[in-house]
């Protein structure tokens, strides 16, 4: 590819300090995320799973300027954020919105729906009041909610609808890339049917770069035309989807897809038993 | 957040805090006799139709000065609840939106602070100012600074932890606008239990210097201060030293119940208790 | 573990030191000058400035502060002005006299403020639970002082049961010593149970609404005994807090109290030296009341380890 | 195993294990659970499925005795061996049911364990109880278990406490309290929703063995489809507070009957290509609108607000029909007025 | 600070805490505490507890000012050469008899014999001597030494004879003699004045619990009439109601010094007797006669006429105590009804602040925190705003922010003190630096004629010299405390006034 990447990660790397726990032993370091590079396309929906705590939502929070890298280097289309203190990076501010996993927190119970979806836009200073609510009525409607819902608060509203407005805010500044952090775990199946639906529309109509985060492979698989599996902090493969759950080529991805169970092959007689002989297995051939 | 159902205690405490502030208040046009004025008639009269709670010693009206004396009530409350919050709450969001050095730092003077309860700050103040109201409430205020600091930061803490939080330093908003727009909204119901509460304390450690000469002088209406007279007739005129102890026990009264039923209210997880 | 008690203990040690700062120079900016005051405002330049020799008042501060804070290190805060005599023994009286009061206080209130506040906490929907928590913020809300006054005239005046007041060191007269702590102790007790009920209350319905006291009862232990064996210690920690913070503030706080009873306590002493512009007796209590303070929330940091051991693995 | 049979629970082999009449569930004002009726037999794994706030986790309480203060129960609900209704029996004779023939599991590792006692003893603490092991012997019994449950050096972990375990560690020791005296009924509330997928496998499979081993029944509640298709043998599904389905799995997920299922099945098919041959995206089939609260359901058929094939026949409640001949109507039945036919797909 | 050499005008002589009188206590007293258990009911005859208000700082008067000490000590621990009865009469104490030359300048006093300090040493002139220089050394701290300063010379002319020179005739120092610059020390029992005593009295000191309580023994040795207790304690209580409850829950026999007279309601009905008496405490509402508005005598003259002063001792000190009208006690010879000089008219009051057009005058009326004070401080405020002053009422910490403020940096208008000093008309009045910044010559002058002549002549003269402040309204007079004390019906021998500083066991008797 001769495009600049959209999003490139050169080794990067973050460790966190935990407290002491002995006062004879150094205080113990925890590798969060290590070594990760990647280049992503402009227009790519890439996909990141891995279990609880392989440090997907660190990475996140690195490529989102939320936090910086202890080592290595971060570009958001050419141009390095690893290094920049956070008011120097109102751009990428505009450039890359973020959709949570919980709608219940990551809406301010105290805000309005309007303020909630205008806040981008008030924190970088983009158009006129006036404009600025127009904007946020265009974009309300846009994930099929009715403009009315700004001049309301987010417990009005269930959790499937609080993630279209979660979407919609990270719309509100146009921005490049959608960067989502488990955005369907927390919802229940017919809804989660809904917001991924709308996901998929929105990245198609925007034209967005996705990074998509779950720890459900089968909703990346839905989602993302490329995978990267991590695992303590670690990709230990990247690959394009379909070619992934085919033909995983590293143990640890076998034994996640092992280990999921699938409702085709429970009906066609895969027992819990089996199932976890399977998952042991991957395990096995692992180490 | 559901539907939030009124308490018994909320409505209880509110109704006695609305008394307490609707005396206040009426006092300022209308008193059943002149303010404090000595002279009146009779001394120690036991309550009777004129004189609704008798008069004392300096043949005062004992109704007027409970009425009266409610000011003095809530401006102690008001000041100490004031300097408290107006130095606390900062100090608690600061304290929970610098992570490194410094939070822990505000934190350490915090529990210092701690070590100076109410009543010694109180007397270390006086002995500097001498007792008065203002004294005393101010002693009290900075007593209290560390527990507005410390519920403050504790739920900024959790304010902070929130995604929409994130979502906002991702929109781009600065540290100030996010204490202001997500952290202040989110923390205030935390801060206004700990006010009404921080108020009944404060009537009580009034009442307590008071009665240790400490508080609110002689000529200036306060139920402490009336207890604290009232007392060498204990025997001879009860009614003196009941009536505004009474009183200093419903104000505490309405605000601790006030505290807890707006805590209930306001809090989800307790729907229902 | 280890390293949380060493942190503490810096912490507590930084505290100390910063305090005793504190402390110093508030003393410093008390109005009237102390060698004046103690010999009368009649008395002659040279006297005073001779007891401000005496004293060491006219040394630099820094000085001063670092030969009071030596002296208290050696238990030995220096002797009064107008008396001359040691303050370290006095302090050590009144304190011992506190310490009996508040610590009988607040061994009542532990004793009546547990099971009462857990009652309240397990029928909070019934009627007694919710009429015993409306007498504890009954209790809550009247000032000791006025139990006391009102303890007097019932029990010492009218029935004559218990003297009205004074002290009795138990060394003395041990009969005569509890009579006389018994009214004291038990207005400070009711409105601290009343206050200390509340917080077990609210502790223990927090740890009802816990998911592994269901686990209890899914074992099969009845209500009251999952309560009893999971939900206590852990109810504890907020209560051990509360209980520590209870204890500071009575240190001084039972002052009132002491006043009422006519006991010769650390508070009283406090005042008595306000008034006399005693100087160094005032720093010294003080010091003592926050040293005191200090130390038992060191205390309490060191019994959530003790209670609770998530914390013993470091944070 | 050192089973400890009761008197009491020498039983009919025919008769269900557990038996579900007529439960319903409310507070003063709303009615939470409606009518629920199901039996499960023993032996037999029986899965619950349902959206959040369909009611799993009250019917669930409802059978333990464990609602919460506030929420009453009508009905009936009997254990085999126990001849009385359990909603109607003493605390104190529940509590000796509790844990010893019917035992549960609970979604949350994290808080279903006490953080300041060792994980040992609260695993030995549910046989000292019900004293089927002496109290001598429960330590070591204690650390049996935790081996069966497949944890490493049990001794080990018998001895911390649950904040030093993982997750999935942590659910194991819950998984051994409730196996612990060998119940005839164990009840899980989604005991993996909380885990990885690979630790979900293992745990899975644990829970599956433990009741096999034990003959024992199993009330099983997930809202993954995929879980409980392999887990379980039939399912009960569950809205708005009601059974609305029930049937064998494999029969069930199939066909569905109830427009519910149906809708259910499909918005959670993600394996279905996400392109068209034509690269287009397609769209998940989805079911309109979200659940509503507690309370807010419609009268009559309670997802007629978001079927939709509603009509207004669907304003009354909707009879319980047989699924078809093979079954009893209580075990494979459907509440629904206008059934999907076999093999039908969801429109999207 | 204002300091002046002329005789008794300290900081003790101002304010609550003086012997016997009812005027200690509030804020600046400190905790008492009863050390031993009661004894009234069952405790025999051999003992009595008597509550008082003020706790000694220290048990050395000649470095601490204040009258706790001396209330405990003087008469009782240590004896003076002459003291005062009862009626205001100078009698024999450690002198059994005294001479004055014509010239009013020598004294000469013979010693009683077999007289002997707590130490076994045996008390001769060569004592006397040694206490007097001792007064005028450096030894001697607090400002009430300078009464000495007048004597000459003193010698021992004899064993038992000792003859004092004075610079200039003075009636006042005979009477100064009866105070503690008149107690006699022992020249080997002065090194630990403020832990030990040593003295010759009926008592001797025998254990101090700080906070709580002093016990005095009987002194086996006593050269006089042996007392009746073997054992005295003096309890102490801050709060005027814990000291009316310990009489009535028995752990004490006698209140010596009623705080609040209010209360005595509680002991009528026959249980107890209540003796009122007369103290020097003359409570004077003090003016700033060195700042407007109190520069102008018509401003002092309405203040005056404002003030009501049957109702406001009715009021405020439950109409106990006497009024007097000048700065006279009725115990002093030169006494004189001066009531009726101002009397209560508002109208005149008013008149007069218009002839000094000072209507609406502006006053701080900064009181000490003592309970007459705060009392009277409230109905004086009504009275004068009554008359058309403007008062607000400023309440200061007694001792040190009183001091400070009113009486070292004269910062105020108006306050309420009671002089509690003996014959101190010259002390307030006498000398324009001091707080009331009066010192009119004329008075003085006065004051000068009654001090150097016979007695006679100085009765007139002083006489004239209260008419002379009164109708200068230098001050307002209020009314004098009263002396009040319970006490258990069977005790007798109480001292009925309290005009000296101490607490007079000598005649104190259960019977
Ligand atoms: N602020 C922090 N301080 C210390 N350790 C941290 C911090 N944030 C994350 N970690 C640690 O880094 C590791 C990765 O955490 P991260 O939240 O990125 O995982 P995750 O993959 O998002 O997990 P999950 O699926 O549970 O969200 C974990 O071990 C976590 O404990
Ligand atoms: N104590 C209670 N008081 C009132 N309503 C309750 C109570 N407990 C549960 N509910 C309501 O009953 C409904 C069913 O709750 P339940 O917990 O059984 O749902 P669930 O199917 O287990 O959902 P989830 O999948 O989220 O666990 C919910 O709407 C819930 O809000
Ligand atoms: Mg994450
Ligand atoms: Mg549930
Ligand atoms: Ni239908």
């Amino acid at each position: 590819m001769s495009e600049t990447p959209t999003i490139s990660l050169r080794g990067v790397g973050r460790d966190f300090h935990r407290a002491r726990t002995r006062l004879t032993e150094r205080p113990p370091v925890v590798h969060a995320v290590r070594d990760v590079t990647v280049d992503i396309a402009p227009g790519e929906r890439f996909g990141i799973v891995g279990e609880s705590g392989s440090g997907k939502s660190t990475l996140l929070r690195m490529i989102c300027g939320l936090d910086r890298p202890t080592t290595g280097e971060i570009l958001v289309e050419g141009t390095p954020i690893h290094a920049s203190p956070p008011r120097r990076l109102g751009w990428l501010r505009q450039r890359l919105q973020l959709v949570f996993q919980d709608p219940m927190s990551s809406l301010d119970p105290r805000m309005r729906v309007g303020d909630i979806v205008a806040e981008p836009l008030v924190g970088q200073r983009i158009g006129t009041p006036a404009e600025r609510r127009a904007r946020v009525a265009e974009l309300l409607e846009r994930v099929g909610l009715s403009a009315d819902a700004a001049k309301r608060y987010p417990h009005q509203f269930s959790g499937g609808q609080r993630q279209r407005i979660s979407v919609a805010r990270a719309l509100a500044p146009n921005p490049a890339v959608l960067v989502a952090d488990e955005p369907v775990s927390a919802l229940d199946v017919s809804v989660r049917a809904q917001v991924l639906n709308l996901l998929d529309e929105v990245v198609d109509g925007f034209d967005l770069t996705l990074v998509f985060v779950s720890h459900d492979l089968s909703v990346v698989r839905h989602v993302c035309d490329r995978v990267a599996v991590m695992r303590q902090g670690e990709f230990v493969e990247v690959a394009p989807t379909e070619q992934l759950y085919v033909d995983a080529q590293h143990p640890y991805t076998r034994q996640l897809l092992a280990a999921v169970p699938r409702l085709d092959a429970a009906l066609a007689g895969r027992t819990a038993t089996e199932l976890a002989a399977r998952t042991l297995a991957a395990t096995e051939e692992e180490t | 957040m559901g539907r939030r159902r009124l308490n018994a205690s909320l409505v209880i405490g509110g109704a006695i805090v609305a008394v307490i502030v609707g005396l206040a208040l009426i006092s300022y046009v209308w008193t059943p006799h002149p303010p404090m004025k000595v002279l009146v008639t009779e001394a120690y009269q036991t309550p009777n139709g004129e004189f609704w709670l008798g008069t004392d010693k300096f043949r005062r009206d004992v109704f007027t000065q409970i009425v009266v004396g409610s000011r003095t009530t809530l401006y102690v409350g008001l000041v100490a609840v004031g300097v408290a919050a107006v130095v606390g709450v900062p100090v608690g969001i600061l304290a929970a939106m610098s992570p490194g050095w410094l939070g822990q730092l505000v934190m350490r003077g915090n529990d210092i602070l701690l070590a100076f309860p109410a009543l010694l700050l109180a007397i270390m103040f006086a002995a500097i100012y001498g007792g008065s109201t203002r004294v005393a409430m101010i002693a009290i205020g900075i007593a209290t600074i560390p527990s507005f600091a410390r519920i403050t930061r504790s739920g900024a803490l959790q304010v902070m932890g929130t995604e929409y939080v994130a979502a906002a330093r991702a929109a781009g908003r600065s540290p100030l606008a996010i204490a202001r727009r997500h952290v202040l909204p989110n923390v205030a119901g935390l801060i206004i239990v700990q006010a009404s509460v921080s108020f009944a304390i404060a009537i009580l450690a009034e009442a307590a210097l008071a009665y240790l000469g400490l508080g609110t002088p002689t000529g200036q209406a306060s139920w402490g201060r009336m207890l604290y007279e009232a007392q060498s007739t204990l025997r001879a005129a009860p009614h003196l030293a009941l009536i505004p102890g009474a009183a200093i026990a419903l104000a505490v009264l309405g605000f601790n119940l006030f505290g807890d039923g707006l805590r209930d209210y306001l809090d989800p997880k307790l729907e229902g208790r | 573990m280890l390293v949380h008690l060493a942190r503490r203990l810096g912490v507590l040690v930084a505290s100390l030191a910063v305090s005793s700062v504190l402390v110093f120079g508030f003393m410093r900016v008390l109005p009237g000058d102390p060698a004046r005051v103690a010999l009368g405002v009649n008395a002659s330049d040279e006297s005073v400035a001779r007891l401000r020799t005496e004293f060491g008042l006219d040394r630099p501060l820094v000085e001063q502060y670092l030969s009071w804070v030596g002296g208290l290190l050696r238990f030995d805060p220096g002797v009064e002005f107008l008396s001359k005599a040691q303050i370290g023994p006095q302090i050590a009286d009144r304190l011992l006299v506190t310490l009996w009061l508040v610590g009988a206080a607040m061994v009542l209130a532990v004793i009546i403020a547990l099971p009462v506040g857990t009652w309240m906490a397990v029928r909070h929907r019934h009627a007694d639970g919710v009429v015993a928590s409306g007498l504890s913020q009954v209790g809550v809300a009247i000032p000791a002082f006025l139990a006391g006054i009102l303890l007097i005239a019932v029990f010492a005046v009218r029935l004559r049961w218990v003297p009205s007041g004074g002290w009795v060191p138990p060394a003395v007269d041990p009969v005569e010593f509890l009579k006389r702590l018994v009214l004291p102790a038990v207005s400070l007790a009711l409105v601290q149970a009343a206050v200390l009920a509340r917080y077990v209350r609210s502790a223990v319905l927090d740890v009802l609404r816990e998911d592994y006291l269901r686990t209890a009862r899914a074992k099969g232990l009845r209500p009251m005994p999952s309560l009893l064996r999971h939900g206590l210690r852990n109810a504890a920690i907020p209560v051990v807090t509360v209980l520590g913070l209870q204890l500071a503030t009575l240190l001084i706080g039972a002052v009132v109290v002491e006043r009422v009873f006519v006991i010769p306590g650390l508070g009283s002493l406090l005042l008595d030296s306000v008034a006399d512009r005693e100087l160094l007796t005032i720093q010294a209590v003080v010091m003592v009341l926050v040293v005191a303070v200090l130390v038992i929330n060191f205390v309490v940091d060191a019994l959530y380890l003790l209670i609770d051991p998530r914390l013993r693995s470091g944070r | 195993m050192s089973t400890a049979p009761t008197p009491t629970a020498e039983q009919d082999p025919s008769a269900p294990v557990l038996s579900v009449r007529g439960l319903s569930v409310g507070t003063g004002s709303t009615r939470l659970l409606h009518d629920v009726t199901f039996r499960i037999q023993r032996g037999e794994r029986v899965g619950l499925i349902g959206e959040s706030g369909s009611g799993k986790s009250l019917t669930a309480l409802a059978v333990m005795g464990l609602l919460g203060e506030g929420l009453r129960a009508t009905g009936s609900v009997t254990l085999s061996g126990h001849g009385s209704n359990l909603l109607t029996t003493s605390e104190r004779r529940l509590s000796r049911i509790r844990g010893h023939d019917m035992a549960m599991v609970f979604q949350e590792p994290m808080t279903a364990l006490n953080p300041t006692m060792r994980v040992g003893r609260q695993v030995a603490e549910a046989m000292t109880l019900h004293r089927t092991v002496p109290a001598a012997r429960a330590r070591q019994r204690a650390v049996e278990l935790l081996d069966q449950v497949g944890l490493p050096d049990p001794a080990q972990i018998a001895r911390s406490y649950p904040h030093q375990l993982s997750g999935g560690q942590r659910q194991r020791v819950v998984t051994a309290i409730a196996l612990a005296n060998d119940p005839l009924l164990l009840v899980c509330d989604e005991p993996t929703t909380a885990l990885d997928v690979t630790v979900q496998a293992l745990v899975l499979d644990l829970l599956v063995r433990g009741v096999e081993a034990r003959d024992a029944a199993m009330l099983f509640i997930t809202h993954d489809l995929a879980v409980v298709a392999s887990t379980c043998e039939r399912v009960l599904v569950m809205y708005g507070g009601r059974i609305v389905e029930a049937g064998p799995v494999t029969e069930v997920f199939a066909s569905p009957r109830h427009r519910y299922t149906q809708g259910l099945l499909a918005a959670s098919d993600l394996e279905r290509p996400a392109t068209a041959v034509d690269g287009q995206r397609v769209a998940l089939p989805t079911i309109r609108g979200s659940v509503p609260s507690a309370g807010s359901f419609p009268d009559g058929c309670v997802f007629r607000n978001r079927c939709h094939h509603a009509t207004d026949a669907c304003a009354v409640l909707p009879p319980w029909s047989p699924r078809d001949d093979a079954h009893e109507a209580e075990d494979a039945g459907y509440a629904c007025v206008h059934p999907a036919a076999d093999g039908e797909e969801v429109a999207p | 600070a204002g300091s002046s050499t002329d005789g008794g005008d300290g900081g003790d002589d101002v304010g609550g805490d003086d012997g016997g009188s009812a005027s200690a206590g509030g804020t600046d007293g400190s905790d008492g505490g009863s050390g031993e258990g009661g004894s009234g009911s069952g405790g025999g005859d051999d003992r009595v507890v008597i509550g008082l208000a003020a706790e000694p700082a220290s048990l050395d008067f000649t470095t601490t000012d204040g009258a706790a000490i001396p209330q405990a000590l003087l008469y009782n621990v240590y004896e003076t050469l002459v003291k005062v009865d009862q009626s205001g009469e100078i009698v024999p104490s450690l002198a059994s008899d005294w001479s004055v030359s014509d010239d009013g300048l020598t004294y000469t006093f013979t010693l009683v014999e077999g007289a002997t300090f707590s130490n076994g040493e045996e008390f001769t002139a060569d004592d006397v001597v040694f206490s007097i220089d001792r007064v005028k050394s450096d030894a001697w701290t607090i400002s009430l030494k300078a009464q000495m300063d007048i004597v000459d010379s003193v010698e021992a002319t004899g064993d038992h004879e000792v003859t004092v020179t004075l610079s200039e005739p003075s009636n006042s120092w005979l009477y100064a003699m009866t105070t503690r610059v008149g107690a006699m020390f022992d020249e080997n029992g002065v090194d630990d004045l403020a832990e030990s005593t040593t003295g010759t009295g009926p008592f001797v000191f025998s254990d101090w619990q700080r906070g709580s309580a002093i016990t005095l023994e009987r002194n086996p040795d006593y050269w006089g009439d042996e007392p009746f207790f073997d054992e005295v304690v003096f309890q102490y209580f801050a709060d005027p109601t814990a000291l009316n409850n310990a009489l009535l829950t028995e752990q004490i026999d006698v209140i010596g010094t009623v705080q609040a007279p209010e209360s005595l309601t509680e002991f009528e009905g026959g249980d107890y007797q209540i003796i009122e008496g007369t103290t020097n405490g003359e409570v004077v509402l003090s003016m700033n006669n060195g700042a407007a508005p109190f520069d102008q005598l018509p401003v002092r003259q309405a203040a005056r006429h404002a003030i009501d002063h049957q109702t406001l001792l009715d009021t405020c000190w439950a109409g106990r105590g006497a009024l007097i009208g000048s700065m006279v006690p009725p115990t002093d010879p030169w006494y004189e009804d001066r009531t009726g000089d101002y009397p209560y008219d508002v109208e005149e009051a008013k008149r007069l602040l218009a002839e000094a057009g000072a209507e609406g005058a502006a006053v701080r009326l900064r009181i000490p925190s003592l309970p007459y004070a705060v009392s009277c401080g409230t109905v004086v405020e009504s009275m004068l705003e009554d008359a058309g002053f403007e008062v607000t009422i400023d309440q200061l910490e007694f001792p040190a922010a009183w001091l400070e403020d009113v009486f070292t940096n004269h910062d105020y208008e108006m306050s309420i003190i009671s002089h509690v000093e003996p014959r101190d008309m010259r002390a307030v009045f006498g000398n324009p630096d001091y707080y009331t910044q009066y010192g009119n010559p004329d008075f003085v002058a006065l004051l000068d004629e009654a001090d150097a002549g016979t007695p006679e002549e100085q009765v007139t003269a002083m006489k004239e010299a209260a008419k002379f402040l009164s109708e200068d309204a230098a001050a307002d007079f209020l009314f004098v405390l009263p002396n009040l004390i319970v006490a258990d019906p069977d005790i007798t021998g109480l001292p009925e006034n309290a005009i000296t500083e101490s607490f007079d066991l000598s005649a104190l008797a259960r019977g």
